[in-house]
C-alpha cells in the first residue's frame, strides 16, 4: 500500500514527540548555563602550570623549552630567567600561551619531563579582549597543586607519588655519592 | 460610487497605459495585471460578483501568469528594450484604436445606458447557475464535456512517459 | 453584523442617549466592516504568533529537544522576540534589484491572503463577508500568490530566487487543479458556492453523528486530496520546494531580510490558515460541534480547535517528511492527484445517484462501494507511480 | 622557522619559469553560442546550506537539469602536509584529528598505523582492542550523522539529523571520558594508545552498544520504507562498478556499487581478523544503496563491538619501544591505510631519519570520492546534486587539507 | 602477488625499451618500489592494470615528492703529475646531483585483493623539465590527485584532461609543497607572544602593532 512508509515514519516521530516528555534516553538536552554537565576526569581544555607552595617560586617548570618545541601550533613562548651574570636559570621569566592558538592537544603535558604543565578543565574562557585576554602569561597560568588535585584527583596523586619517588631516588643517589655538588635543586637536575 | 468608479477607472487607465509604454517587459506584464484587477473591481462594483471573480481568476491567475512564464522562459527578458517607444506605423495604430473606440461608444450609446439607469439587477450565483442550467444547458454541456475531455487528455498525456528511464 | 450591533445596542441602551449617536456611527457599514477586518486581522496575527511558537516547540519535541524556552517562561515570549528581531533587522535590498517590484512583492503576497481570511465563516454568525461565490473568491484571490512569488523571484536578480520563483509558479499552477477539483465535489454535492451554506449543509447528523463531508467516501478522498494540494499551495513540507533551503537556499525569498521577510513568512502562515480554514469549512463541518450535545460550546471554539489540529498535522508532517523533487512533484500532481480527483468526482456522482436506495443497510452498502472505488484508485495509482519509477524496498546481500 | 630577511612576497628563484603553464581553463560552455541564453550558471557555494562546508560547485543548468558541474576546492586548504613535514611525527597527531573532524579516532589510527609500519612498532593486544572499539564507535556516529545530513539535504527539517546527533552525543561522551575531548581526541600514539580506559568505561560502552539497535530500528522505520525517501534516492546518482573501481572510490560508496572491498577484510589490519562481520553490498550503486549500506554497516559494527567489549584483555596499552620525544624512524617509506568511515584513509610517510617526516601524505577518501561527482550529477536535477553530494559523505577538513 | 624482481623481469620482457629499476625501501617490512621512466610509465601502468596475474585496477594513492639538488662528496683516486712523477692521490670531488620531482603510485587489486605495488616516476629536474605522463586515461582516481601534485609540486602531467590548480587559487605562482618553498611575507596582523613574529607583523601593520 503506497503511503504506508510515510505513516510508519509519522508514527515514529509521534513516538519521539511523546517520548521526549518522559524518556531521558531521548531527551538529552542540558540547559547549559543553569545546569552543567559533569566533566570526566580526563576532560581537558587548556594547559596550566603547576606550582607547589609559592605561586612564583614554586613553579615546577624549569624552562627547558621542550613543550615549546613540541607544541604543534607553536602557541607556547618561553624565556628563561637569567641571573645577574647572564647565566640561564631553571625558571621561566616569561611563559606565555596563546590560548586562541592552542588546540588543547595535550602534547605539552605528555612531553614534559617534570610534570609541570597540566591540562586545565576550565572551559569558560571567553573574553571581550581577544588580543590581551587570550594570551595567558605566567601568573595567569600558574595554578596550585591543590587545584590540580581538585580537578584530576587520580592523576595528581599518581604524579605526586612519582615525583616523591624521583626525589627519593635523587636524594639516595646524592647521599651515595656524598656529593659535593649543590644539594639544591637536585630534584630537577636534568639536561634542558 | 462615483468616487470608487473614478479611482478604479484611473487605475485601469494607468495600468493599461503603463503596460504599453514601459520599456521593461516584466513591468509591462505586471501593469497589465493591475489593469485586469481594475476591470475585475469594476465588475464587483457593479455587483457582478461572479464575473468579477472569474475575471481575476482567468486574467490574473491564468493569462498574466502565462505571460510571466513565457517571460521567464525566454532569454534576456530583463534587458531593457532598445527600439523607439513609438513605432513608425503609429498612425495605423491610432486609427485602429479610434475605430474600436468609436464602435464601442456607438454601441454603448445605442443601448440606452446613458439615460435613466435601470436598477441594477442583483445577480446571484444561484441565478447564474439556474440560467445556465435552463436556457443554456446545451452549450454548457458541450463546453463541460470539451473541458473534461481536455483535462483527462492532459492527464493521459502526462501519464505516458515519453522515454522510460 | 449582528453580534456587533447587538452588543452595541445593548451598550447604547444601558448608558444613555449620548451614546446613541455613537451607536449610529458604530453601526455604519464602513465602521462595522473596518472593525470586522481589524478583528480578523488581529485574531489571525495573534494566532500566527501562537502557531509559530507551537510549531517550533512541536518540531523541537519531535526532534527530542525542548524548542525555544529562553524568552519568558517556557519561551512564550519567543514570538515577540522574533518580531522585534525581524523589525529591527537591517532591510537589505540588492543593489541591482528592481526596487519597486522588490518592495511590492511581499505586500502582493500578504494582502490577498488577508482578504481570503475575511470570507471564512468562523461561527454561526461570525462571517465578515458572506459572498455568494465564496469559494470562487478564495481561488481568485489565491492566484495573486503566484504573481507575488514571481515578482519576488524576478526582482531580486538572484539566480536562486529565479529558480525558486519558477518552482513556485509551476507548483501553484499544478496543484491549483486538484485543489479546485476536490473543492468542486463539495460544491456539487452541497449545491452552493457560498461557504456559509456549505457549513450549514454539514450540520445535520443522522443518529447523532456528525454530518461532516469527511465522513462520506468522496469527502474523505476529497479531504486528503485537498490537504495534499493545500500543503503544496501554501508551500508547506513536503512540498516546500520553492524555498527548499537545502537546494536553492531560500527560493524567491533569498534576497529578503528583516521585516519584508517577516511579511512573507506571515503570508505563508496566513495562507496555511486560510487553506486550513477552507478545508475545515468544506470537509470538517466548519464551526459545527462534532456531536449535537456539544452544541452549547461556541462555534468559534470548534473552528479554532479544528484549525489547531490541522495546523499541528502540517507541523507533524513537516517534522517527518523530506521534500519531493520538482519533477516528482509535478508527476505527483498530474499523474496521481489529478486522476484521483477526477475519479473522486465520479464517485461523488455515484454517491449522489444512489441516494435513492432504500433497502436496509443501503447507506453502508453505498459507503463501502464508493470507498472501494476511491481506495482502489488510490492504491492502483500509487503502485503504478512507484512501479513506473522502479521505486520500492530493496533487499541487500552480503559478501560471502 | 621562516627566514625574515626575505624580501616581501619573494618567490624563490629557480622555479619553472618558462615551463610554468598558465592555469588551464576549461573550455567555456558558451562557445556553443545560441544555447547560451537557455543556460543558467550557478555557483553553488562556498556559502551554501548543503555543501557540507566551504565547498563550491560551478553548475550549469538547463532548466533545473545539470549539464556541467565543476567542483572547486581549497577554501579550507591549510597545507596540512606541509605543516606535518615541518614538525615532529608526534606533533602531527593532533592535526590528523582535524582532517575529518567527525572521525578523529580513525584518523589517529591511520596515522599511527603508518608510523608503526615505518618504525616497526608492535601494538599491544589491549591497545588493538581499544582501537577497534573506538574506531567502530566512530563509524557508528559518522554513519548515523551522515544519514542525518543526507536527510537534511532532502529537506527533512533535521529530524533524522537530531536523532543521529542524540546518539552521537552519547558516543562523544564516551570519547570525552576516554581521551579528554569530544571531537579532537588525539588519543592514539605510535605503538598503542595514550591512556588506559577509565574505570567504568567499558560498562558504559556496553550499555550504549546494547541500546544502539533501538535507534537503528527507529531510523529504519522512519526512513527506509518512506516512499518519498525512496523516490528521491533510488535511481539517483547511480555509479557503475567499473567506474567506481577505476575512480578509486572507496568505503561504503565502493561497496554500494557492488564491489566487495573492505580494507578491514582485505588488509586485516589491527585484529579485525578475529571478528565475525559481514560486508553488505549494493546492487545499483545509487544514493539509496549508499544510504542503506551505511545503515547495514552500523549493524555490522555492533557485531564487532559486542565481542570486542567482552574479550578485551588487560595488559599494557603501548609498545615499550615507542619513544615520545626524539622519535626518529629509520629512513624508508611506508603506506598505512585503514577503512575509515568515509573510505580508504591512507598515510604515506617518507622518513629521512630525522625527527620530522620527509614526506607526509594523506590519501583523503573524501576528496577522491568526489572525483566522479560530475559524472554522477550530469543529467540530474539541481535538487539531486545536493543529495548526491550528501551521499558521497565528505568533510571539507579532509577534502581541502 | 609475484615478487617485484619477477615482475620486473616480466615487464622488461614486455617493454624492452623501458628503464626499470627497483628502489629499495630502507624501512623493514615495507615493500620496495619500482622506478619506471616517464616515457614508458603509461604503458607499464596499462600492463599492471590489464595483466591477468596482477589486475591492479585500483590506483589508491598518488603522491608527489620533492628531492632537492644534492651535493655528493666522494673520494676518488686520481693520477696526478707531481714533480714529474705520476702518483695517485685521493681527491674529494664535489658533485651536484640534480634534484627531481617524484611521483609515487600505490596500486591495489580489488578482484585479487593484493597490493600495494609501488610505482615511481621521476622528472628530469625540478625546474623546467617536470613532465610526466598522466595516468588519468587509465585510472580516473588520478584525476584530482594529479591536479593536486601539479598544484603543490609543479609536476606537469601530459595527457591530463583538466590540469588546473586544485587547492590553491588560480593565478597563484608558486608550488607550496616544494622543499625550498618560502612562504610569502604577508599575513594578517595577530598579536603573538613570539617576538620574531611580532617583529615581522610590525613591519606590515605598524598601526595595529603599536596598539597591540
Amino acid at each position: 500500500m503506497p503511503g504506508f512508509g510515510i505513516i510508519k515514519g509519522l508514527k515514529e516521530t509521534a513516538r519521539n514527540f511523546f517520548g521526549s516528555y518522559h524518556d531521558p534516553g531521548r531527551f538529552v538536552t542540558i540547559q547549559y548555563p543553569e545546569e552543567k554537565r559533569e566533566h570526566h576526569e580526563n576532560y581537558r581544555s587548556f594547559p596550566f602550570l603547576v606550582y607547589d607552595g609559592d605561586p612564583v617560586k614554586g613553579l615546577r617548570c624549569v624552562s627547558c623549552k621542550i613543550c615549546e618545541k613540541e607544541c604543534p601550533p607553536q602557541c607556547i613562548y618561553i624565556v628563561p630567567e637569567q641571573d645577574g651574570s647572564g647565566k640561564l636559570l631553571k625558571f621561566p621569566r616569561i611563559f606565555d600561551i596563546d590560548v586562541s592558538v592552542c588546540m588543547g592537544c595535550q602534547i605539552c603535558v605528555e612531553v614534559c619531563p617534570f610534570d609541570s604543565i597540566k591540562m586545565d578543565q576550565e572551559f569558560e574562557v571567553s573574553t571581550a579582549d581577544r588580543f590581551g585576554g587570550l594570551i595567558l602569561n605566567r601568573s595567569k597560568l600558574a595554578k596550585s597543586n591543590e587545584y590540580y588535585h581538585q580537578i584530576r584527583p587520580a592523576e595528581a596523586t599518581a604524579v605526586d607519588a612519582q615525583l616523591a619517588a624521583e626525589r627519593e631516588r635523587q636524594q639516595a643517589k646524592a647521599a651515595a655519592a656524598k656529593s659535593p655538588a649543590p644539594a639544591a635543586a637536585a630534584t630537577r637536575e636534568k639536561k634542558p | 460610487m462615483q468616487l470608487a468608479f473614478t479611482i478604479i477607472a484611473l487605475l485601469i487607465l494607468a495600468g493599461a497605459t503603463a503596460a504599453v509604454a514601459l520599456r521593461n517587459l516584466v513591468h509591462c506584464v505586471l501593469c497589465l495585471a493591475v489593469a485586469f484587477v481594475g476591470v475585475a473591481a469594476l465588475f464587483l462594483l457593479l455587483g457582478a460578483e461572479f464575473v468579477g471573480l472569474a475575471q481575476i481568476m482567468v486574467y490574473v491567475g491564468a493569462v498574466a501568469i502565462l505571460m510571466v512564464f513565457a517571460l521567464l522562459l525566454t532569454r534576456n527578458a530583463d534587458l531593457p528594450a532598445t527600439g523607439p517607444l513609438v513605432s513608425k506605423s503609429w498612425l495605423t495604430g491610432v486609427s485602429i484604436a479610434a475605430l474600436v473606440f468609436g464602435c464601442l461608444a456607438i454601441g454603448i450609446l445605442a443601448s440606452g445606458v446613458g439615460q435613466a439607469a435601470p436598477p441594477s439587477p442583483q445577480l446571484s450565483v444561484r441565478q447564474i447557475g439556474e440560467e445556465l442550467m435552463r436556457n443554456y444547458v446545451l452549450p454548457l454541456e458541450v463546453l463541460g464535456v470539451l473541458l473534461t475531455v481536455s483535462m483527462i487528455g492532459a492527464v493521459v498525456i502526462a501519464m505516458t512517459d515519453p522515454k522510460p528511464d | 453584523m449582528t453580534p456587533w450591533s447587538t452588543l452595541l445596542a445593548l451598550a447604547g441602551d444601558a448608558t444613555g442617549s449620548w451614546l446613541a449617536q455613537l451607536k449610529n456611527l458604530a453601526t455604519h457599514p464602513w465602521v462595522v466592516n473596518l472593525v470586522a477586518m481589524a478583528v480578523i486581522l488581529g485574531a489571525n496575527a495573534a494566532f500566527f504568533a501562537v502557531i509559530t511558537l507551537l510549531e517550533r516547540k512541536g518540531l523541537g519535541r519531535i526532534q527530542n529537544r525542548p524548542g525555544p524556552n529562553r524568552a519568558g517562561p517556557f519561551g512564550i515570549l519567543q514570538p515577540a522576540a522574533d518580531g522585534i528581531k525581524m523589525i529591527t533587522k537591517e532591510d537589505i535590498v540588492p543593489e541591482r534589484a528592481d526596487q519597486l517590484v522588490h518592495f511590492l512583492a511581499p505586500l502582493v503576497m500578504l494582502a490577498p491572503i488577508t482578504l481570503a481570511l475575511a470570507v471564512l465563516p468562523y461561527g454561526p454568525q461570525l462571517v465578515a463577508v458572506n459572498l455568494d461565490a465564496g469559494v470562487l473568491f478564495f481561488f481568485a484571490i489565491g492566484t495573486a500568490g503566484e504573481l507575488a512569488a514571481f515578482m519576488a523571484g524576478w526582482s531580486s536578480r538572484n539566480k536562486y530566487s529565479l529558480l525558486g520563483a519558477m518552482r513556485a509558479i509551476a507548483q501553484m499552477i499544478s496543484f491549483e487543479l486538484p485543489l479546485v477539483l476536490s473543492t468542486l465535489v463539495v460544491i456539487m454535492m452541497t449545491g452552493s458556492m457560498s461557504l456559509v451554506e456549505i457549513v450549514a449543509g454539514q450540520g445535520s447528523a443522522a443518529w447523532g453523528l456528525p454530518g461532516w463531508n469527511i465522513f462520506t467516501p468522496w469527502g474523505l478522498a476529497g479531504f486528503l486530496i485537498f490537504l495534499t494540494a493545500a500543503a503544496a499551495e501554501s508551500n508547506r513540507s513536503p512540498f516546500d520546494l520553492p524555498e527548499g533551503e537545502s537546494e536553492i537556499i531560500g527560493g524567491f525569498m533569498t534576497e529578503y531580510s528583516g521585516f519584508k521577510y517577516a511579511v512573507f513568512f506571515m503570508a505563508e502562515y496566513f495562507g496555511m490558515f486560510a487553506v486550513s480554514g477552507l478545508g475545515i469549512t468544506l470537509f470538517l463541518g466548519g464551526w459545527h460541534a462534532p456531536f449535537p450535545f456539544l452544541e452549547w460550546v461556541p462555534g468559534i471554539f470548534w473552528y479554532v480547535a479544528k484549525l489547531v489540529a490541522l495546523v499541528f498535522g502540517f507541523i507533524w508532517i513537516r517534522g517527518t517528511l523530506p521534500r519531493l523533487r520538482a519533477d516528482q512533484l509535478m508527476n505527483f500532481s498530474w499523474k496521481f492527484l489529478m486522476p484521483l480527483a477526477l475519479l473522486n468526482f465520479a464517485t461523488a456522482i455515484l454517491w449522489h445517484a444512489t441516494a435513492g436506495w432504500q433497502f436496509p443497510g443501503a447507506w453502508l452498502c453505498r459507503w463501502l462501494v464508493c470507498f472501494g472505488i476511491v481506495a482502489g484508485a488510490f492504491t492502483g495509482l500509487g503502485r503504478a507511480m512507484l512501479r513506473r519509477r522502479q521505486v520500492g524496498p530493496r533487499i541487500y546481500r552480503y559478501a560471502s | 622557522m621562516v627566514d625574515f630577511a626575505q624580501p616581501e612576497n619573494a618567490f624563490k628563484p629557480g622555479l619553472p619559469g618558462a615551463a610554468e603553464p598558465a592555469c588551464r581553463v576549461v573550455p567555456k560552455y558558451s562557445d556553443q553560442g545560441e544555447r547560451e541564453g537557455d543556460w543558467l550558471e550557478i555557483s553553488m557555494g562556498p556559502q551554501h546550506p548543503s555543501t557540507h562546508g566551504v565547498f563550491r560547485m560551478d553548475l550549469v543548468l538547463e532548466g533545473e537539469t545539470v549539464i556541467r558541474l565543476k567542483p572547486v576546492f581549497g577554501y579550507l586548504h591549510r597545507n596540512h602536509e606541509k605543516i606535518a613535514e615541518q614538525t615532529t611525527y608526534l606533533s602531527s597527531m593532533p592535526y590528523t584529528d582535524r582532517l575529518d573532524y567527525f572521525c578523529s579516532m580513525t584518523n589517529n589510527w591511520a596515522y599511527a598505523l603508518a608510523v608503526e609500519k615505518l618504525a616497526g612498532l608492535q601494538v599491544p593486544e589491549r591497545a588493538e582492542y581499544i582501537r577497534i572499539i573506538t574506531a567502530e564507535l566512530t563509524r557508528l556516529q559518522n554513519h548515523a550523522c551522515l544519514m542525518g545530513f543526507l536527510m537534511q539535504d532532502l529537506g527533512a527539517m533535521g529530524t533524522p539529523l537530531m536523532y543521529a546527533f542524540r546518539e552521537r552525543e552519547k558516543i562523544l561522551d564516551l570519547f570525552e571520558a576516554l581521551s579528554g575531548a569530544r571531537m579532537m581526541c588525539n588519543y592514539m600514539r605510535f605503538g598503542g594508545c595514550r591512556i588506559d580506559l577509565p574505570p567504568g568505561w567499558l560498562e558504559q560502552t556496553r550499555r550504549l552498544v546494547a541500546d544502539f539497535p533501538r535507534f537503528l530500528d527507529e531510523f529504519e522505520a522512519l526512513l527506509t520504507g518512506n516512499e518519498i525517501v525512496m523516490a528521491r534516492l533510488q535511481g539517483v546518482g547511480a555509479l557503475s562498478r567499473e567506474l567506481a573501481i577505476n575512480a578509486g572510490i572507496s568505503g561504503p560508496m565502493l561497496r554500494a556499487s557492488g564491489v566487495n572491498y573492505d580494507i578491514r577484510k582485505v588488509d586485516q589490519y589491527g585484529i579485525y581478523n578475529r571478528f565475525e562481520f559481514r560486508v553488505p553490498l549494493g546492487a545499483h550503486g545509487d544514493c539509496y544503496d549508499r544510504f542503506m549500506l551505511r545503515l547495514l554497516e552500523m549493524r555490522e559494527s555492533l557485531r564487532i563491538l559486542e565481542p570486542a567489549l567482552k574479550d578485551i584483555p588487560s595488559g599494557p596499552i603501548i609498545d615499550a619501544r615507542a619513544k615520545l620525544r626524539n622519535f626518529k624512524p629509520r629512513p624508508g617509506e611506508a603506506y598505512g591505510r585503514i577503512e575509515a568511515p568515509k573510505g580508504e584513509l591512507g598515510f604515506y610517510l617518507v622518513s629521512d631519519g630525522s625527527a620530522n617526516p620527509y614526506r607526509y601524505r594523506v590519501r583523503p577518501p573524501s576528496l577522491i570520492n568526489l572525483t566522479i561527482l560530475e559524472d554522477l550529477c550530469l543529467g540530474q536535477k539541481v535538487a539531486d546534486v545536493v543529495i548526491i553530494l550528501g551521499s558521497v559523505d565528505i568533510v571539507l577538513g579532509e577534502v581541502d587539507r | 602477488m609475484e615478487t617485484l624482481p619477477q615482475l620486473k623481469t616480466r615487464l622488461a620482457a614486455a617493454f624492452p625499451k623501458a628503464r626499470l629499476e627497483i628502489v629499495p625501501n630502507g624501512s623493514p617490512g615495507n615493500p620496495d618500489s619500482l622506478w619506471v621512466d616517464a616515457a614508458s610509465g603509461l604503458k607499464v601502468a596499462g600492463f599492471l592494470k590489464n595483466d591477468a596475474a596482477l589486475q591492479l585496477d585500483f590506483l589508491s594513492n598518488v603522491t608527489g615528492l620533492d628531492w632537492l639538488d644534492k651535493t655528493v662528496t666522494e673520494k676518488v683516486r686520481v693520477k696526478r703529475e707531481f714533480k714529474g712523477q705520476e702518483i695517485e692521490v685521493d681527491e674529494i670531488l664535489e658533485k651536484i646531483v640534480p634534484g627531481y620531482l617524484e611521483v609515487v603510485y600505490h596500486f591495489y587489486s580489488t578482484p585479487l585483493r593484493h597490493g600495494p605495488l609501488v610505482l615511481r616516476m621521476r622528472t628530469e629536474n625540478r625546474t623546467d623539465r617536470t613532465h610526466l605522463p598522466s595516468l588519468v586515461p587509465l585510472y580516473r582516481s588520478a584525476e584530482f590527485q594529479e591536479r593536486e601534485i601539479y598544484d603543490l609540486y609543479g609536476v606537469i602531467f601530459d595527457g591530463h584532461p583538466d590540469l588546473r590548480r586544485l587547492l590553491m587559487w588560480e593565478g597563484f605562482a608558486d608550488h607550496p609543497m616544494r622543499k625550498d618553498y618560502c612562504e610569502p611575507d604577508d599575513y594578517e596582523y595577530e598579536p603573538t607572544p613570539h617576538g620574531a613574529l611580532l617583529e615581522k607583523a610590525r613591519r606590515h601593520y605598524p598601526r595595529e602593532a603599536a596598539h597591540g
